[in-house]
C-alpha cells in the first residue's frame, strides 16, 4: 500500500509551519501504508486541540469528538466492530489533562486500541497555557509565576496501571516513530504512544533541540516485560528514554465480552429476536 | 393533612413497613407475585430510604379484581416490621386500619388494635430467623383467601433454584404463616374488599425500569453504557442480567461523561446505544448532549428523575429535570422527549425513541421518575412482536458525504466498515464532508439543516392522551408517571364535566395539546415539582397559561386521595 | 448581501487583514492604543480563525472623534497582508474603500485601484522582517494625520521595556512607514471623514475582558479557577496578570468540573470566588451549578459565549446559550444572570453579581459572547470608587445553624473558623443544621426556603435601558453584546417612532420591561442565534411574544448596516 | 483533648451493622482528639456515598459536596485558608471511579490535605456494583460475567505521580489505623491513606477476614522514601503491604502561591484597594 493512499492533496493545514505536528502526519501515513490496514478498517478518534486535528488531513473514518473525550468513543468503536483499527490520538492537554479519567479507566479497560498522545507540554490551540506535562517553572500568561504543579509522567502512571503497552518517541525521528506506531498499532491491546512534539509557537523551552539534547534510546537489552524496571525507566526525566518502556498480554476488554464469547461477528450484523422479546414481557 | 373524604380507592392496600435489610423487598416480591399468579390485579410501589440497613421504608401492595396502578394513602392492612413503622405510616392510619405487628420486634405499643403476628417466634421454631417474611407470606395469603395449594406451590417454583433445605424451610414457614392468618378475624370492611377479588386470566406484570429495558431491546438497542444512579441503574442492571440471552453489550463507565461518550462511539460504529442516569449524573453528560446534536449521532438517554438540587433525596421522586432535559447542551439542535406514564407507554416510547434518534439522527430522551421505574402492576398483556424497527445506515459509496446537504436536513448515515465510503463526524462545524470549516455560509447552511428536521419530527408527535367527556370544561393536566394516580383520582371525583389531559411526549408537542387547551375554561397542572414546569412549558409552545397547579415536591409521589381532595377543593372550594 | 443604503457609519473604518502569525494583533494594539492617545475615539475587534497560523482574520478598527463602539460592515481603509485578504473581505469592499496591499506578499492582483505599500521591502531595509507591521502602523498614523512626535513617543514607550535594538528598529520602521503614507493621496470621501476627528480628553479604553475582570475585583474576587476555553479564557489570564498587584489566586483547573468545585470550596472558606468558562465548559459544570443551588454558597459564574453545539466554532461569536444558563442544573433554585452590553456595564454588574451572590447565597452569571470580551472601545472614564461591597458573613456562636429557617430563606452565613460555631453544608437534602434529613415536612421546607429568596432577588433586578421617545411605537429588543451595534443602527434610522430596549440582566426580568412592551404596537427581537431565546424568554415572563425578530447564527457579529437594512425592510417594506 | 468532643450523641447512623465504617469513624476521632487541633479549624470534605457520610456523624465543619467531587473543594478551602486543617474523604468509586481526574491532579498540585478513602473494592450506597479496586472475576448485578477491568492500584498510581505521602492502612487494626492517620495528618502535603474496609452487605469475597489474610505490615526496615522501591511495594496485590509506603517533602501548593509569599496569612481577612483598582481602570 503506499502512503499517498491516506493524503488529502493539497489541502490547508491548520498548523504553524515548523511544528512537530507534521512529522507525526507523515509518520502515521508511512505506518498505515506499510501495515496494509484496509483504508475502511481504519478510524480515527480524536478530542480537540491541535494535535486532534491531525485526522482532519487523513483519507480515513473519523469521529473528532469532544476536549479530552477520545478514549470513550474509541471503546465504543471498538466494541461494536472490533474489526476495526482504531485510532485514538490528541493532545497532552486533552488525554492527560481534561481526559485524564477515561486516560486511567481505559487503560484499565485494555481495549484493543492505540493511543497517540502529542506531548508538546503545552496546550497549543487556547495558546499557551500550562499542560499537565509543562516542566515545572514554565511561565505562562496564566502561570505569571511559572508552573508549580508536579509534571504528569504518562509512561509511570500508564505503568502503574499495568497498561498493556507503553511507549515513548520523539518527532524528532520519524524512523523511531515509524517504528513505534507499528508496534503499537500491531500490539493487541491498548498502546500508549506519548511522543515528545516541539511546540514552535508557544512552547520555547521544549524546543526541537531541546527535546534531542534531553532524550535517548533504551538499548537493546532493555527489557519492557518488568513492571518495576519499567517504573524505574519512566521516572526518568532528565533524559526521556524513548522506545518501548512497558508490554504485557493482557487480554482484550472486547475479547471478554459475553457478545463475543460464541459469536466473533461485529455487534452491528445481529437483531434481537422479537418473539423472545414477547416471552420475556410476560415472564415473572 | 389534606381532607380526603370521598375518595375510598378500591381493593385492598397492603402496606409492610420496616427497616432496611429487614426483607421487605422479599415480602413485597412473594406476595405481590403471588397475587399476580393467582390472577388478582396487583399494584405495588416502595418509598425507601438512602441507605442499605435501617431506617424506615414501606411498601405498598394494592390487590384488587379489576387493574390498580395507583399509590393510595389509604391503608388496610399495615405490616409493622420495625419500632418507627407505625410513626411512619401514623397519618396514613385510620380505625379502619388493621394493624399486624411482631411485637416482639417492635417492642410493647399501648395499642389493643394491633395484632400481633409471632414472626420472628415462628420463624425460629421453623428453624432460621432468616424466614420470618415467608412466615408474614403465610399470614397475608390466608387473609386474602388465596388457597394453600396455591401459595405452596408458588413458594415452591420461587425458591426452586435454590437448595432443598431452603426450599423446605419456606414451606413450613409459609404453611405456619397461613394457619395464623387464616386464624385472624377481619374486620367488615375488609372482608368486604376483599369478597369482590376475584380471578383474572394470565396478566403481564411489570415496572418502569423493565418496560424501558424491555422497550430498549424491542428498538434495537445493542450497547449501554451507564454509571450507577439511584434510580436508574435498574434498567442498565436488567439489561446486563439480560445480556446473557440478547446480544447487548453493558458497560459500566468510570463516570457519567465517559458513559454517553462511549455511547456515542457505539453508535457511530452502527450500534443502536443508549444511556440510563439520573439529574446529577444527566449533568454530567450534558456537553455529551450537545456532541450528539452536533455530529447528528443516534442515542437514546433514559433520565430517571429524583429530587434535586445536586445529590438531593437519591432515592425518592420528582419531576424537577424537565426544563434541564428540554434546554441540556449549548447551541442550538433538535431533540425528542417522551415522559411515559404507563408500562406499556414505557415499552412503546422506548422501543420509538431508538428508532426516531436514527431516523433524525439526534438525541431521544425517555424522562421518567423513581416512582414509575420502582412501581409494579399488572395488566393485561399486549403483543409486542407487532413493534418493528425501522433501519437507516445506508451503504456507502466513494463519494459518501457524511453531512450531505439536502431538503430534508437528514443526510444518509453511513458507518465506519460498511461500503466504500470514509465517515467523518465532526465536533467542530463542518462542510459536508465533515471536515472542519470556518465559512460562514456554511456554518448558516448547517445550523438551519440541523433545524430544521424539527419539522419531520413535529409530524411524528405522540398525541396526547385524553380521558373524559368531549365537552368536559375542565382538564386535569399531566405529564409522566403521574397519569394513573390522576385518573383514579378523577374517577373517584365521578364529574362529568372533568376530563384529563396526559402527555407521554412533553416536547415537541402534538397540535392536539393546543386544541384541547383552547377548549376548555379551567386547567389545572399536576406536576411533581415546586414551580410548574411543564406548566411553562405549555405556556411556550400553545401560548395557554393553565390557570391553575397542583404541586408537591416532598419527595413522594402523590397519592390518590391528594390529588382528589385537591381537585375537590379546587373545584368545588372544600 | 442585504441592503446597506442609507446608512453611513461615522468616522473612518480601517480593516487589517491577513493570516493568524502575521501580527494583526500588533498593529491593532499599536493604533488602537496610538489613537486612543492621540485623543481619538476608537473602538476594535477581531474575527479569527481557531488555529494558530494561517488562515484569514481581519480587525477592524474605527476611529472618530465621537464615541464609536459597534462592528460596521464598511472598510474605508483595507490592509491587506495575505492572498486570502481580498477574497476574505470581498462583500465588505466598495468603490469607496482604499485597499492598500503588500503586493510582495500577497501576489499580483489585477486591479489598479490597490494602492502597494512595501512593508516587507521595507521592513528588511530597516533590519529585520518581523517590523512589518510597524511599517504599516506609520503608514496608517501619517494617513490618520496623527503628528509624527506623538507617533513617536508613543512607539518609544509601547517598547519600552524591550531591548534598545528593538526599539531603534521599531522607531526606525515607524518613521519610514510614516513617510511613505504622508505621500498617500487619500480619496476624498476618506479626507473628509477624517477632517471631523478631533482630539479628546483622557478616555478609558476597555475591551469586554478587562472590563469583567476589573469588574470582578471591585466585586472583591480573590479566588477564580478555570479552565482555559476560548473566548472565555481571558478573564482568567488577565486577573493571573493582575495577581502580582492584587490578592488573588488564579488557579488553573484539570478541567471545568474541577474549576467550579473549587471555586465553591473556596468560596465556603470565604473567599468571593469565581469561574470563567465557555459554552462545552459550561455544560461539564452543570452539576457544580446545582450544588451551589443547594448548598447556597455564592459563586460568579462567566460565561462568554461562542457557537455551537459541541466545539463548533470555537473563536466566534454567538447568543445561544441563554436558556442552557436560564436552566442549568438539576432541581430547582434562584439564580440570577446579567448580560452586560457595555464595558462599563460589565465592570458593573459583574460587581453586583459577587455582591447579589452573597447577598442572596446563589450562583449569579455573568453571560457574554466573543464579540463583547473582544472588544475595545475608548469611553469617558468612570469613577469606580463609589462601587463599594457589602459583606454578609457573620461570625458564628456555638448554636449556629448554616440552614437556619426564617422567613426571607436566607440564613446568616458562616464560614469556618470565625466564630465557635460548625458550618456544615450538604449536597443531600438536609435539615437546619446541615446534617441529611429525608423527612418530607423539612424536604418541603428547604425547597420553599430556597425558592423564596426569589422574591427579593426580583426586587433587585437592573432595570432595562431604553434608548428613544417616550410614546414610539417600535421597540427593537436587544440583550448583551448587541446593544452598541442596534443603536447605531436605530440611530441611522432616524425615526422617531422607533425606541430600543435593553436587557442587562435577563433573569429575573425587570417589571419595567413588560411595561414597554405592553406600550408598543410592533416589537423586534434582534438575537445572535438561530431561534430567538430571548424572545422566548420575554414570553415566559411577560405573556408577550414580540412578533419580529432579526437573527443571526453564522458566527460573526451583527453589523450596524446589517441591523439597519433588516429594521428599514420590516419597517418600511425595502 | 477528648475523643468525645467530637462526639454527635445518640444520632442515627445510617451504616450497617458491622461496617468497617464505624472503625474508621473511631479512628479518626481518637486522632483529632490526640492531636489537639482546635474544632474549630478542622473541615471534612466529603463526596458521596457510604463512606462519605463520615462526616455527618462528627462535630467538625464539613463541605458535603457532590460524588467524586471531595478533591477540588478541598484544595480550595486550603488555599483561601491555610489554617485550616483539611481532611478530604470518601469511597473507593468516587475517589478513584468518578473523582479520577481530580485524585491525579490533586497529587501533582499537593495541597496540604489529607486524603482518606474508604476502600471496600465496591459501590456501597448503590447496592453492590464493582468499583475501580474491585477484584478481577467480582460478581454484581451488572458485572454478571464479573468483573474485566484491571483493578486500580491507587497506591502505585500515587507513586507514579510522587504524591508527597501513600500509606495504606486497615480497618482490622484500629491502632495501626490511628497511628497511620495521625502520620498522614501531621504530613505537610497531600497524605493519601487508603483504608481497607469490609463492606458486610455487598462484598462477600473481600471480608473482614479475607483482608486479614490478605495483608501484612511493611517493616520497620522499609524505606518509604525511595519512590522505585516504593513502587514494588505498592505493585504487591496477593498480599497488600500495610503501612507509609511511600514519602517525599515536595512543597505545597498553598505555599507557592502568590498571595501568600509575602503575607501568611488567610486570604479572606484581605480587601482590594479601590483606588489601585480605579487607577487600573484608565490604564494603557
Ligand atoms: C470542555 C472544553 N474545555 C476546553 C476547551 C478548549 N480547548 C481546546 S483545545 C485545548 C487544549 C489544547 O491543548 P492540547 O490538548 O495539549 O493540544 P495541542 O493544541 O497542544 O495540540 C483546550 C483547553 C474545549 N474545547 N472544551
Ligand atoms: C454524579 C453522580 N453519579 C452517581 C451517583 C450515585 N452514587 C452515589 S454513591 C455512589 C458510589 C458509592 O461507592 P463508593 O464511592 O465506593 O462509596 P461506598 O458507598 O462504597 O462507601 C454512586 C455511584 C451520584 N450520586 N452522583
Ligand atoms: S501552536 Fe504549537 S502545536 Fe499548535 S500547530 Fe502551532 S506549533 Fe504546532
Ligand atoms: S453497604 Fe457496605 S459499606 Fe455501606 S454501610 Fe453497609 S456494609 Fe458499610
Ligand atoms: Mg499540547
Ligand atoms: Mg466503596
Amino acid at each position: 500500500m503506499t502512503k499517498s493512499l491516506f493524503d488529502r492533496g493539497k489541502i490547508d493545514i491548520a498548523w504553524c509551519p515548523g511544528c512537530g505536528n507534521y512529522a507525526i502526519l507523515e509518520a502515521v501515513k508511512s505506518v498505515l501504508a506499510d501495515l496494509a490496514i484496509p483504508q475502511k478498517h481504519i478510524v480515527f478518534v480524536s478530542g480537540i486541540g491541535q494535535a486532534a486535528k491531525l485526522p482532519q488531513y487523513l483519507k480515513v473514518h473519523y469521529f473528532n469528538g469532544l476536549h479530552g473525550r477520545a478514549l470513550p468513543p474509541a471503546t465504543g468503536i471498538k466494541s461494536v466492530n472490533p474489526k476495526l483499527t482504531v485510532i485514538a490520538e490528541s493532545g497532552d492537554g486533552d488525554m492527560y489533562g481534561e481526559g485524564g479519567n477515561h486516560f486511567i479507566h481505559c487503560i484499565r479497560r485494555n481495549p484493543d486500541i492505540t493511543n497517540i498522545v502529542h506531548n508538546n507540554m503545552v496546550y497549543g490551540l487556547t495558546k499557551g497555557q500550562a499542560s499537565p506535562t509543562s516542566s515545572l517553572g514554565f511561565h505562562t500568561p496564566i502561570q505569571v509565576n511559572g508552573v508549580i504543579l508536579e509534571p504528569f509522567n504518562p509512561l509511570a502512571i500508564a505503568v502503574a496501571l499495568d497498561a498493556s503497552f507503553v511507549a515513548r518517541t520523539f518527532t524528532g525521528d520519524p524512523t523511531h516513530m515509524q517504528k513505534i506506531l507499528k508496534l503499537a498499532i500491531q500490539h493487541k491491546g491498548y498502546a500508549l504512544v506519548d511522543i515528545l512534539q516541539p511546540c514552535v509557537s508557544f512552547n520555547k523551552i521544549n524546543t526541537l533541540h531541546w527535546f534531542k539534547e534531553h532524550t535517548y534510546y533504551v538499548d537493546s537489552s532493555y527489557n519492557p516485560r518488568n513492571r518495576s524496571s519499567a517504573f524505574s525507566k519512566a521516572l526518568e526525566m532528565d533524559h526521556f528514554p524513548l522506545g518501548v518502556i512497558f508490554q504485557n498480554n493482557r487480554p482484550t476488554f472486547e475479547e471478554q465480552l459475553l457478545v463475543y464469547k460464541k459469536n466473533k461477528n461485529s455487534l452491528i450484523t445481529r437483531q434481537h429476536d422479537i418473539k423472545k422479546l414477547q416471552e420475556l414481557l410476560l415472564e415473572n | 393533612m389534606t381532607k380526603k373524604g370521598g375518595c375510598d380507592p378500591k381493593g385492598v392496600s397492603i402496606v409492610l413497613c420496616g427497616a432496611a435489610g429487614q426483607g421487605i423487598q422479599t415480602v413485597e416480591s412473594l406476595l405481590a407475585l403471588l397475587a399476580y399468579h393467582t390472577g388478582f390485579f396487583v399494584f405495588s410501589t416502595k418509598e425507601y430510604m438512602s441507605r442499605v440497613r435501617g431506617g424506615v421504608n414501606s411498601t405498598e401492595i394494592r390487590i384488587a379484581s379489576s387493574p390498580v396502578k395507583a399509590y393510595i394513602d389509604r391503608i388496610d392492612i399495615l405490616v409493622a416490621l420495625s419500632p418507627e413503622s407505625i410513626l411512619h405510616t401514623y397519618h396514613r392510619v385510620s380505625k379502619n386500619t388493621m394493624i399486624l405487628a411482631d411485637t416482639e420486634a417492635i417492642g410493647k405499643i399501648k395499642d389493643d388494635s394491633i395484632v400481633d403476628i409471632p414472626l420472628q417466634k415462628v420463624a425460629k421454631t421453623v428453624g432460621s430467623p432468616v424466614v420470618a417474611n415467608t412466615v408474614a407470606v403465610g399470614i397475608l395469603s390466608a387473609m386474602l383467601k388465596i388457597p394453600l395449594d396455591t401459595v405452596l406451590s408458588f413458594v415452591h417454583s420461587f425458591f426452586s433454584k435454590k437448595k432443598q433445605t431452603v426450599v423446605d424451610l419456606n414451606i413450613s414457614a409459609v404453611t405456619k404463616g397461613y394457619t395464623i392468618g387464616k386464624k385472624l378475624s377481619l374486620p367488615p370492611n375488609i372482608i368486604e374488599k376483599l369478597s369482590s377479588i376475584g380471578n383474572q386470566k394470565k396478566l403481564m406484570l411489570l415496572n418502569g425500569t423493565r418496560a424501558i429495558s424491555i422497550g430498549a431491546l424491542t428498538g434495537g438497542c445493542s450497547f449501554i453504557s451507564s454509571y450507577p444512579m439511584s434510580p436508574s441503574t435498574g434498567v442498565l442492571t436488567t439489561l446486563s442480567q439480560l445480556s446473557h440471552r440478547f446480544d447487548i453489550i453493558t458497560e459500566q463507565a468510570e463516570d457519567e461523561i465517559a458513559a454517553i461518550n462511549m455511547a456515542l462511539g457505539a453508535s457511530y460504529a452502527g450500534a443502536r446505544s443508549m444511556v440510563t442516569t439520573s439529574g446529577g449524573g444527566f449533568a454530567l453528560m450534558i456537553e455529551g448532549v450537545s456532541l450528539a446534536g452536533m455530529l447528528e449521532q443516534p442515542v437514546v438517554i433514559h433520565v430517571a428523575q429524583r429530587p434535586g438540587p445536586a445529590t438531593g433525596l437519591p432515592t425518592r421522586t420528582e419531576q424537577a429535570d424537565l426544563e434541564l432535559v428540554l434546554y441540556a447542551g449549548h447551541g442550538e439542535f433538535p431533540r425528542v422527549i417522551y415522559t411515559p406514564g404507563t408500562v406499556l407507554e414505557g415499552i412503546q416510547l422506548t422501543h420509538k425513541a431508538f428508532n426516531m434518534a436514527d431516523a433524525y439522527q439526534i438525541p431521544v430522551f425517555v424522562l421518567t421518575d423513581q416512582y414509575f421505574v420502582d412501581s409494579y402492576y399488572s395488566s393485561e398483556p399486549v403483543d409486542i412482536t407487532t413493534l418493528s424497527n425501522e433501519y437507516y445506515v445506508e451503504t456507502t459509496t466513494k463519494r459518501y458525504n457524511r453531512y450531505a446537504l439536502n431538503k430534508s436536513g437528514i443526510s444518509p448515515r453511513g458507518i465506519p466498515g460498511q461500503g466504500t465510503g470514509l465517515v467523518a463526524v465532526d465536533s467542530d462545524e463542518h462542510d459536508e464532508t465533515g471536515r472542519i470549516t470556518e465559512d460562514v455560509h456554511m456554518r448558516s447552511q448547517m445550523v438551519e439543516k440541523r433545524l430544521k428536521k424539527l419539522k419531520e419530527i413535529k409530524k411524528e408527535a405522540v398525541p396526547p392522551t385524553f380521558i373524559g367527556k368531549k365537552n368536559c370544561s375542565t382538564l386535569v393536566i399531566c405529564w409522566g408517571s403521574t397519569i394513573h394516580i390522576v385518573n383514579e383520582a378523577v374517577e373517584c371525583l365521578d364529574d362529568d364535566t372533568v376530563g384529563i389531559l396526559h402527555c407521554s411526549q412533553v416536547y415537541p408537542l402534538h397540535p392536539d395539546v393546543k386544541k384541547y387547551l383552547s377548549k376548555i375554561s379551567l386547567g389545572i397542572c399536576v406536576e411533581n415539582n415546586a414551580t410548574g414546569q411543564f406548566q411553562r412549558l405549555l405556556f411556550r409552545e400553545t401560548g395557554i397559561m393553565v390557570e391553575h397547579k397542583i404541586l408537591q415536591y416532598n419527595g413522594l409521589p402523590f397519592s390518590v386521595e391528594t390529588i382528589y381532595s385537591q381537585l375537590h377543593q379546587l373545584l368545588r372550594g372544600g
